[in-house]
């Protein structure tokens, strides 16, 4: 059934179209514009949310994602290290990556439990917001060790200034302030266009991935079976957690999508400022290339059938 | 018309890098630079300016000899083994030399 | 009546800013963005129809739609080349131009239709799709015979992997798949604002057409002549076959429409790289210049009522 | 109340993340989208409301509005010339920014409107339009006397044919043709989402009036303060005239927006091939970095109170 | 093959005055020019291309020496004190110089 | 700073054969390429960017004066007369000959 999902046939479109060699592209500039219109709804939606339901115990969950953040990274490097043979510079770009989250699959995570009508907690896009950045600290001190040389500045920057970061919390300070009310005017571009925007972001991204696709062969079976076993991990350490916040099935089976995600777009750049020395094909080839397709298409309704297995399993 | 021997240096090197290299420029001196959007090809694979990640930028600096000799020996050293980047010097004239 | 269409509207304010030389341009990354739309939607249109309704007899259909690209491309060849005594490689690329078709002007003639609320056949945009190719490959015969030395594949991929027939196709399946329930969740964007957009895409048109008329007075009256002639002859054509197809005076109005039509982005692409020496301003005057803004402005109206015309007469 | 306009929200976000000097940037491409959109919709809506109703008067207006903008203009000239002891060419400059318009200023004023359901009459885009241009020539006659090395064909070029004036024209002349039931069709692209769209100019706006503020300590505190107080003469005026002119207090509102506003892109772009002297940070640095803030985050308000004291204090 | 000597003149400028440009350009003997969008710093500061007022553009003319020295004579005259602008120039070959 | 000569051959062209030209560069022995949008005007007319149809690229590639000579003889001969096109050769100084 979920494979149905409109949107994920506009993901498949561009996967198709560029393993074709299709002459199909779109200009960046419309990456740009749609992927702005997503980051800025997922977080004014949340914030409307937040605005009509008091949130007890947020700090507890931002500090948790915060460790799984860590974590996720802190068990990704050994594996890539010792039993894949990457280089520690590979192997701790890579693990950050895994560490931190990927918004378009969190956006088609929310697509399918809203066509489901399965309702999550308001505050999961700020936990979106959050998990981005401790992987990519992590990243950098397995990379380097707590070297004087880091480009402190310029990495503090690119984390916490960046286009997702700021979108997000600026979409979740608007929708709060403004409130369900407020945002009223602006809903027909920012909520009933979403999932057609979440479409063609979709398509672009197909594009993009089927790209990734021509370097698989060349780094090896050993990174194509981290893309898949990696997610199923992170899946299950954040099915747990979640079941241990407290949070909804709904809001479990985004927090386990989130842990099982791997980032292709905030985590890269920072990368190549901070970490220059590995190679960003090796993770783009993993993360967009086996990771996003397999998220997408199978496992985002697998982590919400595990979701809803903890939640029957240890009660809650 | 009087003109003056300058060099134009010109990198082309990854999108993701532009601020942290015009930083560097002025510190090593350069006065100026251009900056155009580009993609390409050559060691390190295709770069098609799909989206951010693969996308290259032009760099051109007009400047006097020395400052385009010390720019050139330090990306060399700090940037080629890690960075997909090129670059080439030619000679250019200018008409105020006093620009740059 | 017709001209008051509002989007109609739209390609004369492109028209009259383009021809008084505004400063007013809309970026190449929009009509990107704009046409990616159009084509997605016109065909998740017809996938979705074809989801809800059995089409019987397909592929006669589609059979008879290649046959009727090549033949209005046979037909406009020999016009060309002896009456207007063009060169042999332009009398081809600009019979090519005519044996294909402008998916612009289709989705003013469903506009049209919609507006008046006349229903049409659900396989439409898969004719569309169809009639872009076989003119091109007859184009190329007919400029430089069977010969060898034509870059076949890059020919094939420019013209089966074009961005225009990817999209329309792809939109296709994904209507089919996802049915009309499916689509729900995207159809703000591809459907309610499909009228808008056509504006914003006829706006760019009519802007680009004015750049052509500059060199209307160059190339003569003759392609000025055969630019308002053909699609006359094509409305004919399309429509009579359309009454042999038995399609309902929606679907003849259709295809008549597409016959009448000319491509001007499609077969131009294909043409530079197959039949190079063509000069390609020729084409576009004709197509772009002339014949773009006379089946919007005139022609579509005129094919209704022609398509009525013929099955009153003929009877079906 | 009115800070809680969500349109503002986004405003504020681009200006915080352009102060923090974050990655967020939108292309160009999205820049030019949205502002067409933006001005055929303001356009098109004033169309569709003179199709509706009569507007007695019109000729009075436009000229008492032309009166205006030369007014302003000449105003504000002498107070930078002997106060601000600006150069010639920059105090001419500068005073037709301030006696010409900002649309977007505009566009925040109509929403103001709209949300708290005033209204106003329909053709006020067109007294906006005609706004734009009396300022500039104006301008040019103030910085260079009537010489005549003024590159007239090029300036009326960029002045009658700049998009601003062509797409807000087009539009009126689009939704006057169409009226209200022939708009129908593009309603939900240029009416439905208008709000989101501006919310997306005005993000955009923010990012780049925080680029001005870097210039603004070297400027200095007279640009400034005439920064903030030259939209009070203006609203003062504005109001005044729109009362004398009988406009309801709706349009009395947007009139004294309207004069109160600064432009920062017609302008600017006219004097830099007109007034080349005229250096055009000064000019950016007030419309964009201080007049343009105020009035959309205080000015619009109190425009409001004022033209409804005006027409408490003097009836009508 | 058979190459020529020609100039090129790069020209860094302000996008607002494109259009009078190439006008300019073509009154002074350029027979073509080609033109790219283009960002960046010089003494008149940043333009970051972010809108059309911060934008440049990169004009590059072939031509013959005299049509170059022409050009550039023209624009430092009456361009180069009120607009962000800088030229340059190069030697370069050409294959087919009646085009030029 | 150790540098050797390299030649920059830059061709302007219809954006309609990039991908057709790119192929043949390499199969012509050019090592890499970098690519940007460009417009113009030319003996074959204005060419505004503004669709496809009207757009031009321009793309530049270092390598050893033989592969210049080979790539431009090539081009005149099967491209000039069909295409909106121009090219022009420099001499550059590059770092790493190697690479070219
Ligand atoms: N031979 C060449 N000629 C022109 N541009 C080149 C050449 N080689 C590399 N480039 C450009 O420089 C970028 C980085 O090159 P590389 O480090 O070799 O991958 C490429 O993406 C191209 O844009
Ligand atoms: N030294 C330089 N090297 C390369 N480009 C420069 C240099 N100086 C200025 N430019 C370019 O020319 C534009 C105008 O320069 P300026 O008039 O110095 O502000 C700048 O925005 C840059 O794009
Ligand atoms: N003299 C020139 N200087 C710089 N660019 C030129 C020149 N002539 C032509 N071009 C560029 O080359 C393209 C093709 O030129 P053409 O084949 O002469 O039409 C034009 O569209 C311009 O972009
Ligand atoms: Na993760
Ligand atoms: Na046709
Ligand atoms: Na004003």
């Amino acid at each position: 059934m979920h494979s149905l999902d409109p949107v994920i046939l506009f993901f498949l479109l561009g996967l198709a179209a560029g393993l074709l060699r299709s002459e199909l592209r779109l200009p960046a500039a419309v990456y740009d514009l749609v992927s702005t219109v997503l980051l800025l709804s997922i977080g004014m939606k949340g914030g409307v949310e937040l605005a009509q339901h008091q949130q007890p115990g947020l700090l507890p969950q931002v500090l948790a994602t915060i460790a799984m953040g860590c974590t996720l990274t802190l068990v990704a490097f050994p594996v890539l290290r010792y039993l894949g043979r990457f280089k520690r510079a590979d192997a701790a770009a890579i693990a950050a990556h895994y560490g931190s989250v990927s918004v378009g699959t969190f956006a088609v995570a929310v697509a399918y439990l809203s066509n489901r009508g399965i309702s999550f907690e308001a505050h999961m896009p700020l936990l979106l917001a959050v998990l981005e950045i401790p992987a990519i600290a992590v990243g950098i001190v397995l990379a380097r060790g707590f070297s004087r040389d880091i480009r402190v500045g310029a990495l503090l920057h690119e984390v916490f200034l960046g286009k997702g970061i700021v979108l997000l919390l600026g979409g979740l300070a608007i929708g709060w302030i403004a409130g369900p009310d407020g945002v009223g005017p602006v809903a027909p571009l920012f909520f009933d266009l979403f999932k057609g925007v979440l479409a063609l972001f979709l398509l672009e991204t197909g594009l993009i991935a089927a790209s990734q696709f021509a370097s698989l062969r060349r780094y090896g079976v050993f990174l194509v079976m981290f893309g898949l076993t990696m997610p199923l991990l992170g899946a299950l350490v954040g099915a747990f957690l979640a079941w241990l916040l407290g949070l909804s099935p709904g809001g479990s089976t985004l927090l386990a999508t989130m842990a099982a995600s791997a980032s292709y777009i905030a985590v890269p750049a920072a990368m190549r400022i901070s970490v220059p020395e590995a190679n960003p094909a090796l993770s783009l080839v993993a993360s967009l290339g086996v990771t996003f397709p397999f998220n997408v298409l199978l496992g985002i309704p697998l982590y919400h059938s595990l979701a809803a297995a903890v939640h029957r399993l240890l009660g809650g | 018309m009087n003109s003056f021997p300058r060099k134009l240096l010109t990198i082309v090197t990854e999108a993701a890098i532009e601020n942290l290299l015009t930083q560097e420029l002025e510190r090593l001196g350069a006065h100026g630079y251009t900056i155009t959007d580009a993609r390409g090809k050559g060691h390190r694979g295709v770069r098609s300016a799909d989206w951010s990640a693969s996308s290259n930028v032009r760099i051109e600096v007009i400047c006097d000899d020395i400052t385009a000799a010390r720019i050139a020996d330090y990306l060399r050293q700090n940037y080629y083994d890690n960075y997909a980047m090129i670059l080439w010097l030619e000679e250019v004239a200018v008409l105020r030399p006093e620009k740059f």
